[in-house]
């Protein structure tokens, strides 16, 4: 098959296969052909969809290709239809998988240790949300379950792997601006410190 | 009276550790004990007036704190020593830990701010549903036989979901009506906010209460913020804080 | 708005509807544009669609837009439908189909309830491979759609008839230690909370 050819058929599987998408090794068994002229064609219709005024683009995270709309025109879209993943975790919850995402695997105990502070609800949360499993068991007395994240871990945050986190921050500054929520703390303590 | 509330404004000991220090602008790779401890502690009773669910954690760090200022507060031994003694010392100073672990717990904190950003940036790319192709194989013989599932995968999937749901459901869960509730005076403070100008002072909102009344006023004003149906302003450092509607 | 930008803000709409496809007073509404030049923007879509090899096209059919794949390429959607990469069900859509099997019929609401996450495309991927299919409404308000299963399912796992599915296993009763620890942990702080 021609490449032209090809990234046309692509792009109707794509569009056919909508959010769900397809990964590289689907795409050449069904269009009967070997990996490297799979990428051949997917370059060529990357490079289509990067020329021009496109409204939509090819994403490809967790391993799957998918198509999407751009980020800019999220606007519009909002009017008609819900956003597949909108942020709804809880600050403990990601702090969590952030723990298991750069350091995977990981034990429930190791993650307590950096966080402070027991982590079994979020870890349950992560797992409800399918976000994490269980990546096996430490060696060892004990043999703790160690925590991995899982493709739909990638997919929801659009990352094409793992390797494509943001590197973790390494020596962190002090500037951090806190919520409002201290001010109140703060003149709360000198409500009560008052003799009333 | 008695509230099991958590304090959501922390995410434990470390995170509370984290704020003190910047808020007083310590240098996070020199703590000065005493300072810290004291800071920590006040914040500790405050939730104790508050008489909010202190997680042990927080019991925990406290103890460390103490023992920390404690030993710091005696003379230091090592200036009679011979340097090996010193550096036997320096490895057990428990700052050093402290200051270990806040760093690291920080990285991850920060780690944590940037996924959020990365999900809140998928969130904007929409997609549209699966095709469906029914009508495409139905021209052909259908030929379902192809999916390659037993019933046994069907049985695992159904237990697995059992389990996660179990482990959804809270483990255990008190449920006691409070003769006033955090809902209600939330309304209350929003109808407030909603009839005068929109803005009210802080302090008048703890005017005339009691001391159960003044926690739950105060839960409520954290709440509402959270669900940022209100804010807060302040002018300079001191000036009274002025509650508005969003 | 320029036309161009038009283009690709129609482009982004005309695909997250899919099917459905819009109108052009539907589009231009969203766009906060008028008609006139909503026009301008899906000619100038539809000349670029019409060059190069594409895999998907503009459909104009009773007054609605729709992007659709290309007759030329059908023999691939039928092999996606077939092949045997599509052969294995993900976990979602393995749990989704047990719910199915066993309370039909039963909405989407019930499922999500059930899963603990949202399952809308494992309900799709499932009508695509046409293990469900709806089975009616709801009584009430909104009327929700029922699924259940097809006669399809029961051939794919040799059954005759959907009474002849093996009984649900019970939920295995994991009395955790989990109630043990709080309390352990509340008398703990009892010990800090007295005065000392």
């Amino acid at each position: 098959m021609k490449t032209d050819e090809m990234k046309a058929v692509i792009e109707g599987l794509l569009f056919v296969s909508g959010e769900e998408g397809m990964d590289k090794k689907q795409l050449a068994e069904v269009l009967g052909e070997d990996l490297e002229s799979v990428n051949k064609g997917i370059e060529a219709l990357t490079a289509d969809y990067s020329e021009g005024n496109r409204g939509i683009q090819i994403l490809e995270a967790g391993g799957t290709l998918q198509l999407t709309t751009k980020a800019e025109h999220a606007p519009y879209f909002k009017k008609l239809v819900q956003s597949p993943a909108s942020a709804t975790l809880s600050q403990a919850a990601l702090e969590t998988l952030a723990i298991i995402a750069y350091r995977q695997p990981v034990s429930r105990v190791e993650i307590e240790d950096v966080r402070g502070v027991k982590s079994e609800r979020p870890i349950r949360t992560l797992m409800g949300k399918l976000l994490i499993r269980e990546a096996g068991r430490a060696e060892g007395t004990g043999r703790a379950i160690l925590y991995g994240t899982t493709p739909e871990f990638l997919e929801q945050f659009g990352l094409r792997s793992i390797e494509e986190l943001p590197p973790l921050p390494e020596n962190p500054d002090t500037e951090d601006a806190e919520g409002e929520a201290d001010l109140f703390f703060e003149r709360f303590q000198e409500q009560f410190d008052e003799p009333s | 009276m008695q509230y099991s509330v958590k304090l959501q404004a922390f995410e434990g000991p470390l995170d509370l550790l984290l704020h003190l220090i910047q808020k007083n602008d310590l240098d996070i790779y020199d703590i000065p004990a005493a300072e810290i401890t004291d800071q920590y502690m006040n914040y500790i009773k405050t939730m104790k007036v508050l008489q909010l669910d202190i997680a042990s954690e927080y019991l925990v760090m406290a103890a460390t704190l103490l023992e920390m200022k404690s030993s710091h507060l005696l003379p230091r031994q090592e200036d009679d020593f011979e340097d090996d003694e010193m550096l036997l010392d320096e490895e057990e100073d428990p700052r050093d830990d402290l200051m270990k672990r806040l760093i690291e717990y920080k990285r991850y904190k920060e780690a944590a701010g940037h996924l959020r950003e990365k999900e809140v940036e998928r969130s904007r790319l929409f997609s549209k549903p699966v095709s469906n192709l029914s009508a495409l194989s139905e021209e052909e013989e259908r030929d379902v036989s192809e999916v390659d599932v037993t019933l046994y995968d069907m049985l695992d999937a159904f237990s697995r979901i059992s389990s996660r749901k179990k482990e959804r459901e809270p483990v255990y869960s008190t449920v006691r009506r409070d003769e006033y509730s955090i809902d209600e005076r939330m309304t209350e403070i929003v109808d407030v906010l909603g009839k005068g100008p929109g803005r009210v002072p802080f302090e008048a909102l703890f005017e005339e209460r009691s001391r159960p009344q003044k926690v739950i006023t105060f839960l409520a004003v954290l709440e509402l913020m959270k669900s940022k149906m209100i804010g807060c302003d302040q002018e300079g450092n001191f000036d009274s804080i002025v509650v508005y509607q969003t």
